[in-house]
């Protein structure tokens, strides 16, 4: 295992450690794990609050600032947080106006966010759990536990950070985030797997001429693998995978101020003439560069399937340790969504 | 005999070493249909509670088993931390004040434990999750308590239940948590979850038979 | 070799076609390549425009724009672009204020960016050329073509750009940047090789216990290589190379306005008291996490030589292709360049 | 017998061939003590060279050396591709309006080359370049020439001087360009700009010996 680390133990918090030291503008806490504003809680403003597991840097906590998240709570590295974290972090940042949850799809992290939630509710904060369930790859949600939360995340993070900032209450905050979701597709691609510090070892073999497709980001396998293609084959496979995605319908859990309750959801699919954000996202160990190759194929398949991109984001940003690969996302980007993409932020790991 | 502190205390230090000496089998399970923690963070997760252990050991059950619920469920993290978190805890919420558990209240306190991991995790039979091997655990130890049985007893009667149920689970594809994106490639392999919870009766078994 | 690309021949060609799709604030030249702002020229400001081999993306195309470059000119992967395009480039920003070619001292990028300031010069444009020689992992100029330029030419795009945005002439643009260049210090670390497509297969070959120290920016490989250590013992190295460097003497050579002439410059070491600006880099396969291991350390290590880290940069800004690793580069900051460094940059690479 | 325009024509098809050949051979020189893009940069060189041939074939010597010349000096990259381009213009400049070249005018255009070469790259002797071998290069054919003697003479004269200053490169310890950051470890390596040089005398002999 080659990796810039000391011990295997320590790695999340010596990572914490070299954040706190280059980010004064972020407050870390280390017992128990959780970065937030410095200047939090801001006073009047719905506080967004992310987590999961590390290694996935720079979210979450790279997106903590103004414009972004309020705080961010690191699990180890591909392990959910706890709920303290979440449940401390929101007692730091709320100002009253309540803490909205942004919540990757994950059975872990679901649950944890729940636990949570009721935590932070009982203290008498408002409490919202949004979430993000939009990697394709995963087709049906009655034999799963649902699409996983990938690319949409740091979409949902920029749009609804930047939508507190500007004075959305808890409410419309969780609509937002709600709607960002399910505007929102992803479906990603491994060239290599990544080996998690405490295993000491990649996590899935992937031959010399072999990727991985419709993976999540925790270097769990995708739905297939095949032999390397262009760069081209494989982004037109995982655009069309994206744009073609038909509705798609699930129970969701939210708490709706006294007690769980399930909500139905159906994502419409892409339409012709439909705006969208592109993201093209780095899996952490492929260099920006390939990533344009990536987006120059992907405006083509847009442009063919009667999509315009209006915006785009390209880099590493939602990530899998030291992974190669790239994930597309489209976010379909109506009035309101763009603006406030538009709207100035600034973290450590996005700057407008 | 019902069972008391001390063997509770026995218990989970034993559940300590197992996982220690277990941690690389479960992540290995893990690593088969999941993302290879589920040992790290069980073995991660009884060493906190083996440093919370000595703050409680005088106080009654109900807090010792609440007590291990909080640090399982602010230590392990994944799915199984807050199952299992719940699963003490709604145990230690059942039986605050007690020094020891009679057969009846075992099997409450069990039930109290698997009715939080439905409400957590919303397993239903057969989604090869730790609850395939909870349900019918909890039937078995029902039925034996309800013999007016001992603890022990009711243990016993559980184990080759558990161990049934353990072997049961590799032909199931998995429906919840993340074996379930493998779809069919889930099956044939051990769930790791019920695994661990496998060793809870296992090792309860020992330490009541001394 | 596991790319996203298409054919080999392509790569570089490819690429720049994404990045015109995703940033149409950009203009991109193709015969020959050169990319440059939209609103180039700009009146009355000194052009700033840098170049090089690609494969080092961001740099230095996605730091063209309002505040850093007007102009760069990207060769073949890892090959000096060729005078032509530095030329047509020129041609393209020139304001009348004069052109300032900010060039990496390596023998290739020398004599091309000399051929063109030639060229420019003929036509009666006002240029400048300035290097960037700042690997101390190269320890004498008398034996060797020089220091190599590595991690202060980002830092120096930066400065120097703000510098012409707030309306230095020619002259004080190239004394700031000799100035950056003489106050900036890197080393870099290997922990992967890398694979230049045309080649197919990776420059050297490095264990699997092995890193390589002292390397520049193309796979080349570095002063020696030895086990791989905790990221504290490499980050202690590679800082102790730098703030430990003794000065450096050499002999540059400079267009005086009407002919090449011969400079001697002496750089002196870091003092004590010292404000730096920290930029810890990702060689493009380490994720931004690890990074943040190796800044922990290099923070404490500045602490106990007396420097003070008054700013800092973290992430993959100047890249080898896929090779993980990191390099450091320590930049004595003095209130002109701190000034700078904080102005506005809106860039696709680089955001303030 | 002088060279003429067909036979200056044929040199750089041939050369076109021999880099298209030599390309991976040049490239493995060049990774041993470079960046391994040498024979690559010399093949894209080259192959723009055919490209714009056709454009000045009907033109003096003088404006095909300098076509080739601003054509490898925008195509090759690199440390090369300057002193490359810089030799062939610098040939052409000389040779401005001319259709045949007299030994005399053939050693011009080497000596005004290898000025390019030294004045750009400021090599010197001993420094493990391509200058190592135009400098002995160029002495023999001067010799030569002094002897009244035609362009085949002058060629055959320096290509065995040109063998042996390309083994020489060899021992040697590079102290420009890339390779000098390898210090002593350029020590026993054959350079490859030289290399590409000696293809450049070689081809010529072959194209002149018909
Ligand atoms: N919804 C669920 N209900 C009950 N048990 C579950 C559920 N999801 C997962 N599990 C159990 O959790 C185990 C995995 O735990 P662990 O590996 O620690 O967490 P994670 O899957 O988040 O990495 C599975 O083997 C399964 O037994
Ligand atoms: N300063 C110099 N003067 C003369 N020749 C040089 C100089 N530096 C390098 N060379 C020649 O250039 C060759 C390398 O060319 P090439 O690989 O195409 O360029 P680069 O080194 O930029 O990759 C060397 O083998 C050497 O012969
Ligand atoms: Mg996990
Ligand atoms: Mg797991
Ligand atoms: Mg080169
Ligand atoms: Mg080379």
């Amino acid at each position: 295992m080659k990796k810039l680390i000391n011990a295997v133990e320590d790695v999340v918090k010596e990572q914490l450690e070299g954040m706190a030291l280059a980010h004064p503008e972020l407050k870390v806490n280390y017992e128990p794990y959780y970065m937030c504003r410095a200047d939090a809680p801001v006073k009047g403003k719905v506080a967004v609050i992310s987590g999961g597991g590390s290694g996935h840097e720079p979210m979450h906590g790279g997106f903590v600032g103004k414009g972004m998240l309020d705080g961010a709570c690191p699990g180890e590295v591909f392990t959910s947080p706890t709920p303290d974290q979440m449940y401390e972090c929101a007692k730091a940042v709320d100002s009253g106006a309540g803490v909205l949850f942004i919540v990757k799809n994950y059975t872990g992290d679901v649950m944890n966010f729940e636990a949570a939630a009721e935590l932070v509710a009982g203290e008498g904060v408002k409490v919202q759990n949004i979430l993000i369930d939009d990697d394709v790859a995963v087709k049906d949600s009655l034999y799963t536990a649902g699409r996983r939360g990938v690319g949409t995340t740091v979409l949902a993070e920029k749009v609804v950070g930047a939508a507190a900032e500007e004075g959305y209450d808890l409410e419309q905050c969780a609509d937002l985030c709600r709607k960002v979701n399910q505007y929102g597709r992803s479906f990603g691609v491994a060239l290599t797997s990544c080996t998690v510090p405490a295993a000491g070892k990649p996590t899935f073999e992937l031959g010399e001429d072999e990727v991985e497709m419709g993976i999540g980001i925790h270097g769990e396998p995708g739905t297939h693998r095949m032999p390397i293609k262009s760069v081209d084959e494989m982004t037109q496979y995982a655009a069309e995978q994206i744009i073609d995605d038909p509705a798609y319908s699930r129970t969701v859990r939210e708490w709706d101020g006294e007690q769980w309750a399930d909500k139905e959801l159906t994502d419409e699919p892409f339409a012709k003439g439909d705006k969208v954000i592109a993201f093209v996202n780095s899996m952490g160990g492929t260099p920006v560069s390939e990533l344009y190759a990536v987006y120059r194929k992907l405006d083509e398949v847009c442009r063919a399937k009667g999509l315009t991109i209006v915006r785009n984001l390209v880099g590493p940003y939602i990530t899998s340790l030291e992974m190669q690969g790239f994930s597309i996302t489209l976010l379909k980007a109506d009035d309101e969504i763009l603006k406030l993409w538009d709207a100035p932020a600034s973290t450590p790991g996005f700057v407008r | 005999m019902s069972m008391n502190k001390a063997q509770l205390v026995t218990w989970l230090g034993k559940l300590n070493d197992v996982y220690a000496e277990k941690k690389e089998y479960l992540t290995e399970l893990d690593a088969a249909i999941g993302d290879a923690d589920h040992g790290i963070n069980m073995n991660r997760g009884f060493g906190k509670v083996m440093e919370k252990l000595p703050t409680v050991e005088d106080k009654d059950i109900g807090t010792i088993l609440k007590t291990v619920g909080m640090t399982l469920m602010s230590s392990v993290g994944g799915a199984s931390g807050p199952l299992y978190g719940t699963f003490w805890m709604k145990g230690g919420m059942l039986l605050a004040g007690k020094d020891e558990l009679a057969a009846d209240d075992f099997v409450q306190f069990i039930e109290a434990g698997v009715g939080g991991i439905l409400q957590r995790g919303r397993p239903e039979l057969g989604d090869k999750t730790m609850y395939d091997l909870w349900a019918p655990v909890l039937e078995a130890m029902k039925d034996e308590a309800g013999n007016a049985s001992e603890v022990i007893a009711v243990v016993d009667a559980a184990l080759p239940v558990a161990e049934k149920a353990l072997a049961d689970t590799i032909p199931l594809q998995a429906k919840k948590g993340r074996a379930s994106y493998l779809g069919e490639r889930s099956i044939g392999h051990q769930d790791p979850g019920a695994t661990s919870s496998y060793y809870m009766i296992e090792t309860l078994r020992d330490v009541l038979a001394g």
